[in-house]
């Protein structure tokens, strides 16, 4: 499904070029044996035949179901997966099959915050190290030297410069993500795929780490595959949205759109499933903090 | 005591290393072989057996009732066999079966043990032995009991050639592929009753033996048991410890670090000395460098230290240092020392002078080829040291045991010296001196004058001496050679070995025999108390 | 999967039809004439022809070469006339030697390496990852320091030398074993045992290090993963924990490394079989070196490669079977 | 779920199932000795949900794992845990062995890491069973298999024999929660544990554990940063924020009129679905791509909201 | 030692300017763990006093009045089969560690000299092997078909030879040359498969997992993902192999040097004593016990120092 262009943003644009991404026909399907390697064999569509773009400084969010085939759609997108069928267009080149500097050129445009956030950081590495190695796997200078630069990395994402040389089993689950975050950050690469990039964060560094998103991309122009479960998130930072369900894209559209007028019955019921708290809580703190006086609610950084 | 009188019953048990190489007699001939092989084979005549008043050299009639009757200048042998000899299997032993016996080693196959039929007796130059080539006319067997061998030459000594393992009868037509060396036919007082290889051989009593037609053999145990591929140091363990069955074993030579452990009275007692009649040596290629120059070869005679030598075989016990080429066990040699020096310590000086006048004040590098084995290289290192002593560097090359022998054996791969021994195949100078000193013997591979002496003085001495008639002044003649070899020091003698065994406390009748290099004569062999 | 065997097995006999010519061209055409060997000491230049002959020594190599695979595969003829033999197939000649069929020493010597080589590393297994896990989960302890200071001793000592000194022991000394033998087991079964102790302990003690050691190794790092967490939260046992959760990331590496030690041992244990002079495999090997008895070496080598190829694609199919994750993407 | 009857604090009539007083969790690090929690109290009836929230790395996991007795190694704990009336700290891990999966149980945070590579996740749900409750390994499959399909996994059945690798993200962290939750256990642990499911798994998952609730009065443990899931589920609240536990009280307390300017921010920050979005002008529009990304992101100067 | 260069060759990045290193940094921080361990010290010094000792060897010898290869006929009592005179192998004033029994060589001036061809040779080989085991297992494992398929054959065929037969005749068929170099490179040849399957392995269980993936999509190239990535994660295994494979190698050139095809006689190498003592166990045990506590002592230290640098580096990440 292409989609709907909505007015902000169409590619309308005389400067504009075009997706930046663009997916046709994505397919990934996966073999399995069940009971070990002379089981009997079963294939299953992760994902099925799945079309989408994303435009430049645009932020697709990709929405659905648990096991619906985002993650597998993230990884067939930053060619960590050959897709089993299927093309993939970045900038208008055909990076399906792309090796070599190609592919170099690839990576250093398209950078991935992974899902589980102590798996994809390898333990044997230093956050220094880890927030560094982009760079130098990419032969780019460190600019400000090594230190410098992911102290300054991890002060972004809200952590303590001061832990750079622990190592990733020394972090929380939510200071993980960010070091996962930061290492996406580090090249400022033209697309970042976040694979639930934010999911372990409290609300307040989620809305740090959202806000230095935006900033990034309202600077420097990134593109987001943004994959998320917390839908508040999505409306928050997506333009455009579409929602996954078993393998297949069945709604995608602007986001206010989406969010206002769901057109498919799953969206609908994602929509209706999101917890609430009592409006009526809300209303009696703001209440009780002053009528008007926003001011009471103290910045982070005063916090800190 | 081990020297005393055996009783008779038992079984002997042998501890050994290696197997033995076959139990074919055409096929087999070593130090350890041809002993074992007088306890299953009789050939024409034997040595005596070795006992506290005989050293187990003398040639004395076996199957035969004498020791030959020489024709014709010594070119032709008649033997006469004894009556009532049988095979294993109760047929009796003829003198067609003495000659198939002695044809076999014609056999391209079969015949790869002792030499000396081959050589000795006259054959047409195109004959293969009987399996091949039918009967060879130039063994007669006139009756059943009368064998006459006609040789190429005069052989004076035709009576120990008579006495090599290959003059064991065999019932015409049997021992084709390699039969012997898993079921051999026995004529001796033992049967093979079985054999896995490498691990064990039995012998039993072979009932169609007759004690009264057998003055050598006492055949005293009833059985005897070899356990091959045991380590060295374990046999000696075994040994010296004799628990359960070990107090009826024998074993090989003991290992160096074991003689001081022997120095118990209990231990003292169950050890014995035997002569190996060997000589080590270390042949200086003549034909190479500086040591084409009689003079420089000279100088390594008086700069080697014979004494480390000595030491590196184990010391006093092991070995004595060497004076001449042939050892004291030779009949008729010439003890003298071409170049004294007091203990075999060497005369650096006087060799000193003798490179000088040479023109190698500064020495020079000599390569000695060492077989792999530690007491080898030990005494190649003992060498080293002596000859540094005045300037000459010695490179010790090397060389894998299997192989050694067929490099060194082959002129174009030896290098300018070689550490080996020899040991002669009968007491006297006939198979010792002309084989290792007659350079018109040399081949290009399996050589065994290794020091490429050509000298016509010398080859025209083994000549004359051949052709004597009688043995003893045979042997002096040799024995003076030997004098007249050294003074062109084509070889360096080292040290002569010596053979120290260790027997388990049961064991009686046993005596060092030079004949089987120092080993323990099995004919006499047996148990002081067959119940234990 | 078939296919992968069947691949794997077609690639076992080009492997070792590669070790053979590789044997062939080392052993008969590097290495000395085995014909001047046999000749003896007191030698002439036709003998060693004539016993060139008769050992097909003088053909050429190549024909040589075919000549030996075709009697394994099919037999062959040895010898003329009246010395015809035939050699049935598996036909791997006759010892220079021995002039015995060198099939049927492999068959006489190949229980004993077997014996040994199990009974070995049973031990070596047992203790190794025995000690190993004991000592990765008292990572730090004495128990910890003290297991493996013995294992650095224990494989810094040559297999010869311990060898003689349990010998001296258990032997001469405290004579509660006897000499070790080559019993078989249906002679005397406690015999058999008595006697093969020794050399299963030999064998088993070098091995037994290096396996604790690297259980050692690979447990403290298994320890630190999160699911052991997982599995201490769900309130399994030490035992089960450890045997399940632990030992089997643990030990997938050592299912390598046994893969080719054990395969490496059925071709004979060299030393342990000299020392304790039991007519294994091993032994003919260093007796048929010491020799120069090239079919015997040519045979040990086949045999030793066939077990240890053989043993890799076990192994590389058992690591496919214990590691999940390893399926996917060795596919 | 929010119609629950709310547990007033110091109320008696249910019992006491998790007593934490003074909890303090240190680590040694090359510069000195990190608390990492401190001095944390807090309380837990049967049947109750006790919701920690808090700030990214302020000890909360750390809490929940004191609590199971699984902290790491190097890690130092004091102060009092005591569960069902008995002090935990500094007991044998033989005894916490058969409290742990059994009566007291753990979700944790990063699902794949948490789960064992090498096992088929039939079986890693289904020793827990067999190891508290006996029986045999058909019986324990067949309880697998029922936990996976109650935890919404698709095809149970077949999925049984598959290893962790192979399942989404959210699938694994069902799966997690399936392992916690087959035995019915009294104290359930969960950290974050539907932080990977979409709204509609979630409520599912919700539901379950409200139902678990009701059947055999499980208290909860839960620790996220959704505070609307909090505030569905969760009858007090705990608040934590660098080690330190700064608002303890009941959930609507908390959310109607919080004490402290921390919760308050917290509160302030929950993104909420019917807001506008955050950034409706797309930034891009004429020569709106023109200097390439820098490599390195200057530092943050303010705060962009 | 080689150990120690193995993790130094790990530390790929370099630590910052010396002056601005934080008190944190891997490098200071494992040096100063290292050297408050009292084991690590001991056997840093060990390892030292080897070293010193195998470079100062002919000083020793003009100290003590005795080369490695002088004959001393005097200490020796012939008629023993030579054993030393003496108690304990000859200790003596003169003979501070005693002497060879039958040649009466001096034991201190052989172990010194031996030091130097033993740890040349074991350690080299030890190094090249895991270099080359190393490097090639983990290209089998991580790149998978033929790359694998090459590389793993190449183990079949060089495993199935057995070493200590083929060493002997690829030995004993080159020319003579440089033997210890020679003996390194045959050592590596065969030795490096055992190594390589090993690593090969563990990397097809590695390249799986997420970290490798994500360093993927940071850009890495396939070296770096090998030895930067999976290659630390490795570690344990490496070095437990490395460490053990310098006993291994000291007695394999032991072996190969008795059966004539290693050193030539009279250099001393370790290997050789200690072979060569085996038959004197029972009457002359200091034969055995000196070069063998050498090697005890070498093995130990050298483990020891592996052990404590994990430790070190662990110390971080340990959770
Ligand atoms: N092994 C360790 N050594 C030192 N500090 C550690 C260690 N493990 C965790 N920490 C620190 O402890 C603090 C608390 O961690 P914890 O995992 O409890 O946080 P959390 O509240 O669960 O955060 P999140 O919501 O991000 O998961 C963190 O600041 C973390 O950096
Ligand atoms: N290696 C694999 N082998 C087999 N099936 C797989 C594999 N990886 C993923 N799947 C299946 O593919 C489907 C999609 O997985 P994916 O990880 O893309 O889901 P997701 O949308 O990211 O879900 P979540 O939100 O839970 O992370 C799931 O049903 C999963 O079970
Ligand atoms: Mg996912
Ligand atoms: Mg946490």
């Amino acid at each position: 499904m292409t989609g709907g262009r909505d007015s902000h943003g169409g590619p309308g644009g005389p400067a504009h070029p075009g997706p930046l991404l663009r997916a046709r026909h994505l397919t990934k399907r996966f073999t399995t044996r069940a009971g070990g390697p002379l089981g009997r064999k079963s294939v299953f569509t992760a994902v099925d035949s799945v079309d989408f773009e994303v435009f430049p400084h645009e932020t697709l969010a990709l929405v659905g179901e648990s096991g619906s085939g985002k993650s597998t759609t993230a990884r067939l997108v930053a060619k960590l997966m050959k897709p089993t069928d299927g093309t993939l267009e970045f900038a208008g080149r055909d990076v399906t099959h792309a090796r070599g500097p190609d592919l170099a050129r690839f990576r250093n445009e398209v950078q991935v915050v992974f899902q589980d956030p102590f798996s994809s950081l390898n333990p044997r590495h230093t956050v220094a190290r880890i927030l560094t190695a982009p760079l130098v796997y990419q032969g780019l200078p460190v600019p400000g030297g090594r230190r410098a630069f992911a102290g300054e990395l991890m002060e972004r994402v809200g952590l303590d410069p001061d832990h750079m040389h622990r190592y990733p089993a020394q972090f929380s689950g939510g200071q993980a993500q960010r070091i996962g975050i930061a290492r996406a950050l580090a090249v400022g690469p033209k697309l970042v795929i976040c694979d639930e990039a934010v999911s372990a964060l409290d609300v307040s560094v989620q809305a740090q780490v959202m806000d230095l998103l935006v900033r990034l991309q309202r600077e420097s122009g990134f593109s987001y595959l943004f994959i998320a479960h917390d839908l508040a998130v999505v409306r928050r930072i997506s333009h455009r949205v579409a929602v996954m369900k078993q393998g297949v894209i069945v709604e995608s559209g602007p986001s206010a759109e989406i969010f206002e007028r769901p057109r498919d019955p799953y969206t609908r019921a994602l929509l209706a499933a999101i917890p609430r708290i009592d409006p009526e809580w809300d209303r009696r703190r703001r209440e009780g903090a002053g009528p008007g006086n926003t001011s009471t609610t103290p910045s982070y950084e005063e916090l800190r | 005591s081990p020297g005393a009188e055996p009783a008779t019953g038992g079984i002997v048990q042998v501890l050994e290393k290696p197997d033995f190489s076959h139990l074919d007699p055409a096929r087999g001939f070593d130090g350890g072989v041809n002993n074992f092989y007088r306890l299953i084979y009789r050939t024409l005549t034997t040595r005596a057996a070795a006992g506290p008043h005989s050293s187990g050299t003398k040639i004395v009639a076996d199957l035969a009732t004498d020791t030959g009757r020489p024709s014709d200048n010594n070119k032709t042998w008649a033997f006469t066999l004894k009556k009532g000899l049988f095979f294993e299997n109760g047929s009796p032993i003829t003198s067609r079966d003495v000659k198939f016996g002695v044809e076999r080693a014609w056999d391209p196959d079969a015949g790869i043990g002792s030499p000396y039929a081959k050589q000795v007796i006259a054959a047409p130059a195109d004959y293969q032995g009987p399996y091949r080539s039918g009967d060879l006319d130039t063994i007669e067997t006139p009756d059943d009991r009368t064998v006459v061998f006609h040789l190429k030459r005069s052989y004076p000594q035709f009576a120990s050639v008579a006495a090599q393992p290959n003059f064991t009868p065999f019932p015409k037509g049997t021992g084709a592929k390699a039969a012997f060396d898993r079921e051999p036919i026995a004529s001796g007082p033992y049967r093979v009753a079985s054999y896995r290889r490498g691990s064990a051989l039995k012998l039993v009593r072979n009932k169609h033996w007759k004690r009264s037609s057998d003055p050598v053999r006492t055949a005293r145990p009833d059985g005897f048991v070899w356990t091959f591929g045991l380590d060295a140091a374990t046999i000696d363990e075994r040994l010296i410890s004799g628990q359960g069955k070990d107090i009826n074993a024998i074993g090989p030579k003991v290992q160096p670090a074991t003689i001081s452990r022997l120095r118990t009275p209990q231990l003292k007692q169950r050890t014995l000395t035997g002569v190996t009649g060997c000589t080590t040596y270390m042949s200086l290629n003549t034909t190479k460098g500086p040591l084409r120059d009689v003079r420089v070869r000279q100088a390594i005679e008086y700069a080697v230290n014979k004494q480390t030598t000595v030491d590196a075989l184990g010391g006093s016990a092991l070995a004595t240092a060497a004076t001449s080429i042939e050892p004291p066990s030779i009949p008729g040699r010439d003890a003298t020392d071409v170049y004294p020096s007091k203990d075999g310590t060497g005369d650096p000086a006087a060799a000193r002078r003798l490179l000088a006048r040479a023109g190698f004040a500064k020495g020079f590098t000599l390569t000695v080829d060492t077989r792999a084995a530690a007491t080898e290289q030990a005494v190649a290192v003992a060498i080293q040291q002596g000859l540094k002593r005045v300037g000459i560097t010695v490179k010790i090359n090397t060389i894998d045991t299997s192989t050694f022998y067929e490099v060194i054996g082959t002129p174009s791969q030896q290098h300018d010296a070689a550490l080996t021994g020899w040991c002669p195949d009968w007491p006297g100078g006939t198979t010792f001196l002309p084989p290792l000193f007659d350079g018109r013997t040399i081949s290009a591979k399996g050589n065994s004058v290794l020091s490429m002496l050509d000298d016509k003085k010398i080859q025209k001495r083994i000549d004359e001496i051949a052709a004597m008639r009688d043995e003893t002044a045979q042997n002096a003649a040799y024995g003076k050679l030997d004098a007249q070899i050294m003074k062109l020091a084509p070889i360096v003698p080292l040290n002569y070995t010596k053979n120290v065994v260790v027997v388990g406390s049961n064991i009686a009748g046993a005596h060092p025999s030079i004949s089987y290099s120092g080993g323990i004569d099995l004919v006499g062999i047996g148990l002081a108390d067959p119940k234990k | 999967m078939l296919r992968y065997v069947a691949g794997r097995l077609a690639w076992v006999l080009v492997i070792l039809l590669a070790v053979c010519v590789f044997t062939y061209v080392i052993f008969f055409q590097l290495s000395p004439d085995p014909a001047v060997m046999i000749c003896g000491k007191t030698c002439t230049q036709e003998r060693i022809e004539t016993i060139r002959t008769s050992l097909g020594l003088d053909r050429p190599f190549f024909q040589q070469l075919g000549d030996f695979l075709r009697g394994i595969v099919a037999g062959r003829d040895y010898g003329a006339g009246a010395n015809l033999v035939h050699c049935p197939a598996p036909c791997l000649g006759y010892s220079f030697q021995s002039g015995q069929s060198v099939w049927e020493m492999v068959q006489q010597r190949l229980p004993v390496s077997v014996t040994v080589a199990v009974g070995a590393a049973v031990l070596w297994l047992l203790f190794g990852i025995l000690f190993g896990l004991l000592s990765g989960v008292k990572e730090g302890t004495w128990w910890d320091r003290a297991t493996m200071a013995l294992a650095l001793g224990g494989s810094s000592i040559p297999p010869y030398v311990l060898a003689l000194a349990l010998q001296y022991l258990l032997v001469v000394k405290l004579r509660v074993l006897p000499f070790p033998a080559a019993v078989p087991f249906a002679e005397d079964p406690a015999v058999w045992f008595q006697s093969y102790l020794m050399p299963w302990t030999v064998l088993a003690v070098g091995y037994a290090c290096l396996y604790a050691r690297l259980t050692r190794a690979n447990v403290i790092d298994t320890l630190a993963e999160n699911f052991m967490r997982t599995a201490r939260a769900k309130g399994l046992g030490p035992v089960l924990i450890l045997r399940r959760h632990a030992l089997r990331p643990a030990l997938t590496p050592i299912v390598t490394i046994f893969g080719m030690d054990f395969a490496g041992l059925l071709g004979g244990a060299l030393i342990t079989e000299t020392v304790f002079g039991l007519n294994g495999v091993g032994k003919m090997a260093s007796d048929a070196i010491a020799k120069n008895d090239q079919p015997v070496i040519m045979a040990v080598t086949l045999l030793a490669a066939f077990f240890v190829v053989v043993g890799n694609v076990v192994v590389d199919l058992l690591y496919t079977a214990l590691d999940p994750r390893v399926r996917i993407t060795a596919s | 779920m929010t119609d629950s009857p709310p547990h007033r604090a110091g109320s008696d009539d249910s019992a006491q199932l998790l007593a934490v007083e003074g909890l303090t969790v240190t680590f040694p690090t090359t510069r000195g000795p990190v608390d990492v929690v401190r001095d944390n109290t807090f309380a837990l009836r049967q049947g109750e949900t006790l919701g920690i929230v808090g700030e990214s790395g302020s000890g909360k996991s750390m809490t929940a794992l004191a609590v199971m007795g699984l902290l790491p190694r190097t890690a130092r704990t004091s102060g009092s845990i005591r569960f069902q009336g008995t002090e935990l700290l500094g007991r044998p891990d033989a005894e916490l062995r058969r409290l742990r999966g059994n009566v007291m149980s753990m979700v944790f945070q990063d699902p794949l890491s948490s789960l064992n590579p090498y096992y088929t996740v039939g079986l890693q749900i289904a020793e827990v069973y067999r190891c508290h409750r006996g029986g045999s390994r058909r019986a324990a499959r067949r309880m697998a298999i029922e936990a996976l399909g109650r935890v919404g996994i698709p095809a149970p059945a077949e999925r049984v024999d598959r290893y962790p690798h192979q399942f989404s993200g959210g699938q694994r962290q069902r799966i997690m929660i399936a392992t916690a939750l087959i035995c019915e256990p009294a104290l359930l642990i969960a950290d974050e544990p539907t932080t990977a499911l979409d709204v509609t798994v979630q409520s599912q998952i919700l539901d379950l554990l409200a139902e678990l609730k009701r059947q055999t009065g499980t208290g909860m443990l839960f620790i996220t940063h959704d505070l609307a899931v909090i505030a569905s589920i969760a009858q007090r609240v705990l608040v934590m924020r660098d080690g330190r536990q700064l608002e303890y009280a009941d959930t609507e307390r908390v959310f109607s009129a919080p004490r402290h300017p921390y919760t308050r921010m917290l509160l302030e920050s929950i993104p909420r679905i019917d807001d506008e979005p955050a950034a409706p002008g797309l930034p891009y529009g004429p020569g709106g791509r023109t200097a390439p990304a820098p490599a390195r992101p200057a530092p943050a100067q303010e705060d962009a909201r | 030692m080689a150990t120690t260069t193995l993790h130094e060759a790990q530390q790929e990045l370099p630590p910052g300017p010396p002056g601005a290193a934080p008190p944190g940094g891997t490098g200071r921080r494992v040096l100063r763990a290292l050297l408050h361990d009292i084991g690590a010290v001991l056997s840093t010094a060990f390892l030292a006093l080897i070293v010193l000792m195998a470079l100062c060897a002919p000083l020793i010898s003009a100290l003590t009045g005795h080369g490695p290869d002088t004959f001393d006929s005097a200490a020796v009592d012939n008629d023993l089969g030579g054993l030393p005179k003496g108690s304990l192998g000859g200790i003596s004033g003169d003979h501070w560690l005693g002497v060879e029994p039958q040649n009466g060589r001096d034991i201190l001036a052989r172990i010194a000299y031996g030091a130097r061809i033993s740890l040349l040779i074991a350690v080299s080989a030890t190094a090249l092997t895991t270099v080359i085991g190393v490097v090639l297992g983990l290209l089998a494992g991580f790149y998978g078909r033929w790359v694998d398929q090459a590389i793993s054959r190449l183990m079949d065929f060089l495993m199935a030879f057995p070493a200590l037969i083929f060493m002997i005749a690829v030995l004993s068929a080159l020319p003579a040359g440089n033997r210890p170099l020679l003996l390194v490179i045959v050592l590596s040849a065969f030795g490096w498969p055992y190594l390589a399957r090993v690593v090969r392995g563990q990397t097809l269980t590695l390249t799986g997992r997420e970290f490798v993936e994500a360093a993927r999509a940071s850009g890495a190239g396939s070296r770096a993902l090998i030895f930067s990535e999976i290659l630390p994660n490795l570690r344990s295994t490496i070095i437990v192999m490395t460490t053990l494979a310098v006993p291994g190698y000291i007695g394999t050139e032991a072996g190969l040097s008795f059966l004539g095809v290693g050193v030539t006689p009279p250099t001393a190498s370790w290997g050789q004593m200690i072979a060569s003592s085996v038959s004197w166990y029972q009457v002359d045990p200091m034969y055995f016990v000196i070069p063998g506590t050498f090697l005890f002592g070498t093995v130990l230290a050298l483990t020891v120092v592996g052990d404590r640098l994990r430790h070190a580096l662990d110390a971080g990440e340990a959770s």
